[in-house]
């Protein structure tokens, strides 16, 4: 494809076309519209962002998104049992968590979905990009933690990303 | 300090277009609802806000490409420029001109001179809190 | 509407405002920085996306209107949300916030 | 029914933004404060989303993805000021 006036990043121009239509919704104009404002703002910003996200299988995502939002959900269960239970102190810890991954975007999201499930709040990564700080608000075993994010998130990442 | 900005750099990487998408999607509404150029351009001079704070100043003027205060000329320029088809049609100045250009499909494609004031207007936003911003930047 | 729809949004309502309210008390009960961190990112942002869905549910059923800025809104919190939780945290650790007397580990300063 | 769930949900929205209000008055660390901010801005998304049905309007759902925007770019901001004494390098 033409180096000037392809798309640079397929993907989020599908996103931007896709947040569009949710936005002004699909009348004739604006489906036009959206469909050049997708192809132009990439190609305009192209060149500016450094790190280049490299997804590699973007349909691995769908599943790990479900996941995710099923977690999420638990999350905010437990977080109002610790909330609302008055007898019991909590146990916070903050635990080193060490990469694997090591695709900007994969670390982003993985940090972010650490921040919005049970009980973890990713908190700094490391200079060199290989560990990542988690505060954990109720936790009694490290390795434990570790482990569990690990099987339960990383993996389903560096599918995507490797 | 060199600090260690990775996560907000790629979440700028993917909140930045949206923003950008937002704001416009807020310009062109902004005949008969909410919004319009001044709401537009300052989402846009947000989505840029945060480029400025993930990637510094230097790569901020090169994305914008011009000077700010030339975005600000420009948004002048054309604010000027809407009031020229009123005074052609010898109405009072500023007077909204109203075309329509059917579609295909069903639809009209409506201009206006409405519409070519909240550009120069989403310019001008634009351009005055860039240079604000970058200003406060480098001093 | 008919009343399975109303009912699930009610029920979608009430449980944005339990939620958004559940966050604030954390906000407000917890021992120190670190750990009220965990409410508004958690409970406050499942909250007000419920609250959102339940908006999006109520004007598909009560005019048939599609527009999507509410998922849009839910999806940009989702999105936004950890990323400001994570800044907090790394601005605390900077300032070298007390944690709690039982807190294990230590927190990094960059 | 909508409206004794939309009613009950605007109080309990209301009593969140009086506890957050509470963390942004006592601090004690200008950390929690900006959290307390951070939390009252969602807060107000959820007020303005509940005003929409019970208004009957889609008038303010511009207005509350709008804050949403500025409110995370505030928050940033303010993060960012407190890490490193200047919002920008």
């Amino acid at each position: 494809m033409n180096a000037r006036f392809g798309l640079p990043h397929p993907l989020l121009s599908f996103a931007l076309f896709f947040v569009w239509l949710m936005l002004a919704g699909a009348s004739a104009g604006y489906v036009v519209l959206g469909l050049l404002l997708a192809w132009i703002l990439p190609l305009v910003t192209r060149g500016f962002w450094p790190d280049t996200p490299r997804i590699k299988k973007p349909w691995k995502l769908l599943p790990y998104t479900l996941k995710v939002i099923l977690d999420i959900i638990i999350a905010s269960l437990t977080v109002a049992r610790l909330v609302l239970s008055f007898r019991r102190k909590p146990q916070p810890a903050f635990v080193c968590y060490p990469l694997t991954l090591t695709d900007p975007m994969g670390i982003t999201m993985l940090a972010s979905t650490i921040s919005l499930t049970p009980g973890t709040v990713s908190a700094d990564v490391s200079d060199d990009h290989r560990v990542l700080l988690i505060h954990a608000v109720d936790v009694s075993d490290d390795q434990e933690l570790i482990e569990d994010i690990h099987d339960r998130y990383e993996k389903a990442l560096l599918e995507v990303f490797q | 300090m060199k600090s260690n900005t990775l996560i907000l750099r790629t979440a700028a990487l993917a909140i930045m277009p949206l923003q950008l998408m937002f704001s416009v999607f807020l310009l062109l509404r902004g005949h008969d609802e909410p919004g319009g150029g001044f709401i537009g351009g300052l989402v846009a001079a947000s989505a840029f806000v945060l480029y400025a704070f993930s990637f510094g100043v230097g790569s901020t003027r090169k994305l914008l490409r011009v000077s700010p205060k030339d975005l600000l000329a420009v948004g002048l320029l054309f604010g000027l420029a809407s009031t020229i088809p009123s005074l052609l049609a010898g109405e009072a100045m500023l007077t909204a001109m109203w075309w329509q250009l059917p579609l295909p499909g069903e639809g009209y494609l409506k201009l206006s001179t409405v519409l070519v004031f909240d550009i120069g207007v989403y310019l001008a936003v634009l351009g005055t809190l860039m240079t604000f911003v970058i200003g406060l930047m480098e001093s | 509407m008919t009343l399975a729809i109303e009912l699930g949004i009610s029920i979608l309502l009430i449980i944005g405002g339990v939620f958004a309210l559940i966050g604030a008390i954390g906000l407000a009960r917890l021992p120190d920085f670190y750990t009220r961190l965990h409410g508004p990112t958690k409970a406050t942002t499942i909250g007000v996306g419920s609250i959102a869905l339940a908006s999006f549910a109520y004007f598909a059923g009560a005019n048939a209107s599609y527009d999507l800025i509410e998922l849009l809104i839910m999806v940009f919190l989702f999105m936004t949300a950890p990323i400001s939780a994570n800044f907090l945290a790394k601005a605390a650790m900077h300032l070298k916030v007390k944690t709690t007397d039982n807190t294990r580990g230590q927190p990094w300063d960059q | 029914m909508i409206e004794i769930a939309l009613k009950v949900t605007i109080a309990l929205i209301a009593l969140a933004v009086v506890l957050n209000v509470y963390r942004l008055i006592r601090g004690p660390d200008a950390t929690d404060r900006v959290l307390a901010l951070d939390t009252l801005y969602i807060n107000a998304i959820a007020l303005i989303l509940l005003l929409d049905i019970q208004l009957d309007t889609r008038l303010y759902l511009e207005s509350a993805l709008l804050i949403a925007v500025m409110g995370f770019i505030g928050t940033v901001a303010l993060a960012k000021y407190l890490k490193r004494g200047s919002v920008i390098e």
